[in-house]
């Protein structure tokens, strides 16, 4: 939706930027960005680092629920991506060489695939509701990894699979991998005809198969592509701290993902989608984590602020929140309904006006908010 | 209603339209496809808010908060889409927010039986206990109007009830009209088949783009001066389609058939059937409502997968796995089901025309945009929908503007056999000429063509050879120029008459 | 499902011991070398062991000890996920006459005849131990400290931060500047110390309430240009095999242990309990604590 | 164009006896079909519950059975609320926090001396108050309910931080006995209250739900909103309520885990609300909205204590393979039913 509209992404750059300047004001450096060692450092490029598995995980997830699926797997196929990928360099004949690094995340890349297509399986063959088709995974997955690393913490000294997660070309090559993705998947979705097959099969998925998309394809390929990230994300943070922690890598990664897909403005009904959007609601995630660390928030009222956040970027973006505070100020009174009698006729400030175009949709996949309607 | 104005960005729907009803009559509303009616209509229940303009209600100046409050003030609608909620059973879609309690339980069983004879009323001997989406669109249409009689109203407002319902339902449906008319009910009444309106109305009131173009006694406006004040201009005669179509019958006679249906069947759904369809040839399915037309057609095209019998397409066996196949082999299929089963609302109106082709094309092989433009430029203008604007989210056109997209999306595919399921529902007399004389060009250039249409005239007309079901069992075929709706109903009828005799046979 | 207990549920009659063993989880390195010891031990010492894992969650504890309760094991083991909540379900053991065994952590009950003794570290103890090395190695220079804490609300976190104030109390000169939450993991304690690097201009030591932390910080103060162990102090508790690596490599420079290897202490209190003998009410598992040359002697022969 | 006359041929009742159309047209479901979801769910419960207790030893005690209910009556009242919620299309991730909270609001009062009674009707009034605000944001300012919702998991969960990072008993007489209480059954077995109330709520819901025009409205939004909105429903009304409905059980639900764990705990019930929406799904509700029984949804939750009471009964599983078992019976589950469900499609 936001794609067609634009305004709600504005709104969501708005609430970054405002963050920004709360974290100057309190951190006067906060902005500064130095060259430490032959790379960039500051806060920002933290912010960028670390939000870059969020990011990546968010753009899969958001042509998963562009299609009207969901998939609560990814934090689960980040740990074993991670893991699999840390215990086979261990596991290698020389664990340091860059040979063992390559293998080992091209093995954990692969095997993502293959949990996507599991995913992809359970949803489009056996029409399994995704967000129990993917819980599945998300339950036994974490299980997988800790079988994996044997429960323990697995350390590696390999400075080519460092790289990835905390290595840097002037910019951390995370975000440049991140940069990456997010021009790929823009590009094919823009260029080619998937993008519009996402988005169709999400918004009438029987028309769509009346009309010859291969929906069937296009749900495995989502879930494929997902469970690809989560396992980028996956080697990410375990190359960030050079270490596989098969119960910590992606911790709530699934839950991240989707509320940066959300604050971007893409429907959880599917449909619309907007990649822009995505790359804006993770940065926005992450500012806020980095915030709280840099600011100095009480651990006890972490939570809190986050929520106040969340809230207020999100009554900043709706169209009808805008309205409805705005007229709040105006003198006419707010008659919620027009009795039978007609005798108190409600002022036209109860309607919302054009601007609600969007009407947020939220109710469901046959909720086609017409423009302009008025609930009671 | 006076000086109503509705703008939506970019549309100007409505502009200072004056509106007026009175109790006990039938009002029509005419106007081409995307004039304003059904946005005037949502004007006047609250769904929309207006601009500019005013709605009283027994001279008191009213403005609905919405459709609720509307309700609730004695004004009760059916709007043109089937807005009812197919989870929920056939009783409680009548019912709901109005259900009879009993010590402040809703009531279930009192429900079914008002329900049964509100359902009766109407003609319809549907199990008011079953779940409503497992009916067909028509079916559907009736349950919501059934709703709308229930309540006790002054006002009654019908937008488009007849758009998929047969002869013999909208008789029904006209019953009760008037009797609702003859205890003092205000009408509103939309419909695209002039038949049907000069049947019933008492007055009309004519938009054109959004503004009004006259109000007139029905008595006092012909048919084509209607006609010509709904297009703002004049129409060629009916004829000239008639001939043209019978012209490239003849030629298709001899030709090899193109499909050819043996013994295709599909259990609780349809009796297995032979058929037979040539290039150049139009074939008409007719039967009454519910009598399996949709079901055959979905099986030509392999929406549903058959249990039964074989398809052949030039003599080759063609198993037909998955609608993508069926378009592989360069058969199309325009569901009647236009909401649930054709557009896909919120994309732009470009991509639901190119939907089709492009998905045969596969993804990785994008349309360019200059070719996609020059299709939706192309159809566009063919089929003259509007607004013209190829960006616009499809759900936002007018329903007859719907019906065209999904057309033009199969046109471009250039299909061998169009399998066309109400193509003309809700489409208004002008555009609908159009349709028919584009179906008839079209097969008289080589393209076969299965129609389906509630209403037999169409059929008749168009096609060259009418194929007649029942009770979901192929009970016939008609062939030649001379078949009349007439033929067609005595099939039907004796047909029927059969079925009883050997039913009780048995 | 796996495994074959099926024919060999508990009876007790046959004179081997069956043990219920709810454990926390799995969510560190330290509980896996936990459960690791318990269950070699009772393998060990003959003691059949029915092992279920809660995955931090109170609720599946008290289902795993109330299904231990139905099968009629002869003992009972866990560590509590969270020290209060458990009078109900122990009152039902007690009824059952199944003693109970808690390890690791205790719980918070008015009626201690409700267990039978407490196998354990002191959390409290451990922060302790951390702050008086620290009150020692800076003696009066201002100091400034910022804290990786646990997860928040749970008791390691709570009791290790609450024994290194009591510690630092003292001493006015050190002053903890920042103090936040890594989650107990390598990638928390690393944000969490890019962040307070920028935040905070001079940090002099570090305090992690666990080694994953303590070394994601490590990774943070190197990226940042500067020297762990010589810039910034760091101190750390648990002393698993990586902190301990680090601490012989001069990256830490403290960690107080807390050692999970309570296998062999749990299965001789288990078969007191069981024969009726007595037994302390509390048990304190040994621990000690480590500096950069006692991690270079202990490294070799350190087990987890 | 004459509208053609048709003679009418007898009752048109006999004309076309509803039969179910069994083309695989979208969702579209005829009346018995309602149920097999249901009826599914509880075959395979049965079956389930059944090769448990031919496995292992003291499994088919009729005790282990009402057991399960005394194990999970806090999530089978979590359960019902999100099945208000998820029938309308919607989502509340708050439950877990909300748990918590209560949870910890309970303790600290109590600790604080408030009577028991009072404690109890304050924290149903706090749970009922937090969802109707989640709902009025949701409904009025038309944000999604994921994350107004999320936010409300945030929210309440910092908010137990803000009362206290560690646990609190519960010490009050009161809450002991409802705690410890029990119902005899013949035959020496016994549920405890908690268990009782949480089946209360399961019958009140579904009288709500099917007997009431709020519950038909909310099977109606679900359906379809946009036409709940044009058949002239209390969409809005109804959406704030469910969410309300929702903040009711949450804390229902927390007061129950309150009484089964005898303490408030900050960190208590983290992620029950996943454990919530999937009993939910599993039994039989769609996401998607309006389609779903409350019963189901405790079937639901019967099942998921019964893969965990499996486990515990197997007790030779480490932490790890506990967790693919998990996830293996899951699925062995939802396969089944699925397949259940195609077989008499
Ligand atoms: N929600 C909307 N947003 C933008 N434009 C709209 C919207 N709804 C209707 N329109 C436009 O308003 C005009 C009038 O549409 P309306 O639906 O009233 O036509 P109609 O007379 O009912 O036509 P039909 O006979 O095809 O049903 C059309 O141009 C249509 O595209
Ligand atoms: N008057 C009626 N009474 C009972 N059932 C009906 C009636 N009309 C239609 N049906 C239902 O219609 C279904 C078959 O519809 P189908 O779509 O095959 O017919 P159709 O000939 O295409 O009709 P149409 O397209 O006009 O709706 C059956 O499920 C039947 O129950
Ligand atoms: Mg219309
Ligand atoms: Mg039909």
């Amino acid at each position: 939706m936001a794609r067609a509209k634009g305004s709600p992404i504005a709104w969501a750059v708005l609430a970054l930027l405002a963050l920004l300047v709360g974290n100057v004001v309190v951190t006067p450096g906060f902005l500064s960005v130095r060259v430490q060692d032959g790379h960039l450092y500051g806060s920002v490029v933290d912010i960028l680092r670390n939000g870059a598995p969020v990011m990546i995980v968010a753009l899969g997830m958001t042509l998963v629920i562009a299609t009207r699926g969901i998939d609560l797997s990814v934090g689960a196929v980040a740990a074993i991506a991670g893991s699999v990928a840390c215990v086979s360099i261990a596991g290698a004949e020389d664990p340091t060489s860059a040979g063992a690094a390559v293998v080992a995340m091209t093995t954990a890349l692969a095997l993502c695939i293959v949990l996507g297509l599991w995913n992809g399986f359970l949803v489009s063959v056996l029409g399994i509701q995704p967000i129990i088709a993917t819980l599945v995974l998300m339950t036994a997955g974490r299980g997988i990894a800790q079988l994996v690393t044997g429960g323990n913490i697995t350390t590696v000294t390999n400075s080519a699979f460092r790289q990835l997660g905390a290595g840097y070309l002037l910019v951390p090559v995370a975000v440049l991998v991140v940069a990456a993705a997010i021009l790929l998947v823009w590009g094919t979705t823009r260029r080619t005809a998937l993008g519009t097959f996402v988005e169709s099969v999400g918004i009438n998925p029987e028309a769509s198969r009346l009309a010859g998309v291969r929906s069937r394809t296009i749900v495995f390929t989502v879930y494929v592509f997902s469970a690809f990230c989560a396992g980028l994300a996956g080697l990410m943070i375990a190359s960030n701290v050079s270490s596989a922690d098969a119960n910590s890598i992606g911790l709530y990664l699934e839950m991240d993902a989707i509320l940066a897909v959300v604050i971007g403005g893409t429907s959880l009904a599917g449909g619309r989608y907007s990649l822009p959007g995505t790359v804006v609601g993770a940065l926005l995630i992450q500012t806020l984590t980095t915030t709280v660390y840099t600011a100095g928030i009480p651990t006890q009222v972490t939570l809190v602020f986050k929520a106040v956040v969340v809230i207020a970027v999100c009554l900043l973006q709706s169209p009808r929140a805008r309205a409805v505070l705005v007229r709040r100020r105006a003198p006419r009174p707010l008659v919620p309904e027009a009795r039978a009698s007609g005798d108190a006729p409600a002022p036209s400030a109860a309607l919302p006006d054009p601007l609600d175009a969007s009407g947020g949709d939220a109710g469901g996949p046959s909720s086609s908010s017409a423009h302009k309607v008025a609930q009671p | 209603m006076r000086g109503i104005t509705i703008g939506f960005p970019g549309v100007k729907a409505l502009q200072d339209v004056d509106f007026r009803l009175f109790p006990g009559e039938v009002h029509a509303l005419m106007g081409e496809n995307g004039a304003g009616k059904s946005t005037l209509i949502k004007a006047l229940t609250g769904v929309y808010a207006v601009d500019a303009g005013e709605v009283r209600v027994g001279g008191r100046a009213v403005r609905f908060a919405g459709p609720g409050a509307a309700q609730d003030a004695g004004v009760s609608t059916v709007y043109q889409e089937v807005n009812l909620c197919p989870n929920l059973t056939v009783a409680e879609n009548i019912m709901l927010g109005r259900e009879p309690r009993r010590f402040g339980a809703v009531d279930g069983r009192a429900m079914r039986a008002r329900a049964r004879t509100l359902l009766e009323r109407m003609g319809l001997g549907i199990d008011p206990g079953s779940t409503l989406g497992s009916h067909p669109i028509a079916v559907q249409q009736l349950v919501a109007i059934a709703r709308a009689v229930e309540v006790d109203c002054r006002v009654l407002i019908l937008d488009e009830p007849t758009s998929s319902l047969d002869a013999d339902e909208v008789a029904e449906l006209f019953r009760v009209m008037r009797g609702l008319r003859d205890e003092g009910v205000a009408i509103l009444f939309v419909s695209h088949f002039l038949d049907q309106v000069y049947e019933i109305a008492d007055r009309m009131t004519v938009l054109r783009n959004g503004r009004l173009v006259g109000e007139h006694l029905t008595r006092d406006l012909g048919r084509l001066q209607l006609v010509s004040a709904m297009v703002g201009r004049d129409l060629d005669a009916l004829e000239a389609v008639e001939a043209r179509a019978h012209a490239a019958g003849e030629a298709a006679e001899s030709a090899p058939p193109l499909l050819r249906a043996e013994r295709l069947g599909r259990k609780g759904s349809i009796e297995p059937f032979d058929l037979e369809v040539r290039a150049g040839e139009v074939v008409g399915l007719a039967g009454l409502l519910g009598s399996g037309r949709t079901e055959m057609a979905r099986l030509l095209f392999g929406a549903d997968r058959p249990d039964t019998g074989r398809l052949l397409l030039d003599g080759q066996p063609l198993r037909l796995r998955s609608p993508r196949s069926a378009i592989a082999a360069g058969i199309a299929f325009s569901s009647e089901d236009r909401k649930g089963e054709g557009i896909v609302g919120d994309l732009s109106v470009r991509d639901n025309l190119v939907l089709a082709m492009q998905a045969s094309r596969g993804w990785a092989r994008p349309i360019p945009r200059r070719t996609a433009d020059e299709l939706v430029e192309k159809w566009v203008e063919a089929l003259d929908i509007r607004p013209a604007n190829p960006d616009a989210p499809v759900r936002n056109l007018s329903g007859g503007n719907q019906q065209k997209v999904l057309l033009a999306r199969w046109l471009v595919t250039e299909p061998r056999l169009l399998v066309l399921d109400e193509p003309t529902r809700g489409i208004d007399v002008g555009a609908k000429l159009q349709i028919q004389k584009l179906v008839a060009d079209l097969a008289a250039q080589g393209m076969a063509v299965v129609y389906v249409s509630t209403e037999l005239e169409e059929v008749v007309r168009l096609a060259h050879r009418v194929v007649v079901l029942r009770d979901r069992r192929k009970v016939g075929e008609l062939e030649g120029a001379d078949v009349s709706v007439g033929d067609v109903m005595e099939m039907i009828a004796s047909s029927g008459a059969a079925g009883l005799l050997a039913e009780e046979a048995s | 499902g796996g495994g074959d207990g099926g024919s060999t549920a508990a009876s007790g009659g046959d004179g081997t011991i069956t043990m219920g063993f709810a454990q926390v989880g799995a969510e560190s390195g330290w509980r896996t070398a936990n459960t690791k010891s318990v269950q070699e031990a009772a393998e060990e010492a003959g003691i059949e062991l029915k092992f279920s894992d809660a995955q931090q969650k109170q609720e599946n504890q008290i289902k795993a000890i109330r299904s231990y309760i139905q099968q009629k094991v002869d003992v009972i083991a866990f560590s509590p996920v969270v020290e209060t909540g458990w009078d109900t379900v122990l009152l039902e053991a007690k009824r059952a006459g199944i003693p109970v065994i808690l390890t690791d952590r205790a719980v918070d009950s008015e009626d201690e005849s409700l267990y039978e003794t407490f196998l354990g570290s002191d959390f409290v103890e451990e922060g302790k131990k951390a702050g008086e090395w620290l009150v020692e190695e800076v003696g009066s220079e201002p100091t400034s400290v910022v804290e990786l804490q646990g997860t928040t609300g749970a008791a390691p976190a709570i009791d290790r931060q609450e024994g290194f104030a009591e510690a630092v109390a003292g001493s006015p000169n050190i002053q903890v500047v920042a103090s936040q939450t890594g989650d107990f993991t390598r990638t928390g304690g690393k944000q969490v110390m890019e962040a307070f690097l920028k935040s905070q201009p001079d940090i002099d030591v570090v305090y992690a309430h666990n080694d994953d932390m303590g070394l994601g910080a490590i990774e943070a103060i190197e990226a940042a240009g500067k020297v762990p162990g010589k810039d910034i102090k760091i101190i750390t508790v648990d002393a698993v095999k990586d902190g301990m690596q680090a601490l012989a490599d001069g990256k830490i420079n403290f960690i107080v242990e807390c050692n999970p290897l309570l296998g062999d202490q749990l299965m001789e209190l288990a078969e007191k309990v069981v024969a009726g003998e007595e037994v302390e009410k509390r048990v304190v598992t040994e621990e000690t604590t480590f500096t950069q040359e006692q991690a270079v002697e202990a490294l070799p022969t350190r087990e987890y | 164009m004459t509208t053609p006359q048709l003679a009418p041929e007898g009752p048109r009742t006999e004309r076309a006896p509803a039969r179910p159309r069994t083309a695989p047209r979208g969702a579209r479901f005829v009346p018995p079909q309602r149920f097999v979801p249901v009826i599914a769910t509880f075959v395979l419960f049965v079956a389930m519950f059944g090769a448990g207790s031919a496995r292992y030893e003291g499994f088919g005690d009729p005790q282990v059975f009402l057991t399960l209910f005394v194990d999970n009556a806090y999530l089978i009242v979590l359960a019902v609320g999100m099945t208000f919620v998820i029938l309308t299309g919607g989502i509340d991730l708050s439950v877990g926090s909300v748990v918590a909270l209560t949870g910890m609001v309970a303790s600290w009062a109590l600790q604080e001396g408030w009577s028991a009674p009072v404690v109890i009707a304050a924290v149903l009034l706090m749970g009922t108050a937090f969802g109707l605000v989640q709902g009025a944001i949701i409904a009025v300012f038309d944000i999604q309910p994921f994350i107004v919702t999320l936010a409300g998991l945030f929210f309440a969960r910092g908010l137990c931080y803000l009362i206290s990072t560690e646990s609190f008993p519960i010490r009050d007489d009161t809450f002991i006995s409802l705690a410890s209480g029990s119902l005899e059954l013949p035959g020496g077995y016994y549920v405890s209250y908690t268990a009782v109330a949480a089946v209360a709520v399961v019958a009140v819901a579904a009288f709500v739900l099917h007997l009431t025009r709020f519950g038909r409205t909310v099977y109606a939004i679900g359906g379809s909103e946009a036409s709940a909105v044009l058949m002239g429903l209390q969409v809005r009304r109804t959406k704030i309520a469910v969410y309300a409905v929702s903040g009711l059980c949450a804390s229902l639900g927390g007061l129950l885990f309150a009484l089964y764990s005898l303490s408030g705990y900050p960190l208590a019930a983290l992620g029950m609300e996943l454990d919530a929406i999937a009993a939910v799904v599993i039994g039989g509700t769609l996401l998607s909205g309006g389609v779903g029984f409350v019963v189901g949804s405790m079937l639901g939750v019967l099942v998921f204590g019964t893969i965990l009471t499996l486990i515990n009964f197997d007790g030779t599983l480490s932490s790890w393979w506990t967790r693919i078992v998990i996830g293996a019976l899951l699925l062995a589950f939802i396969v089944m039913q699925r397949a259940f469900l195609r077989a008499r499609a």
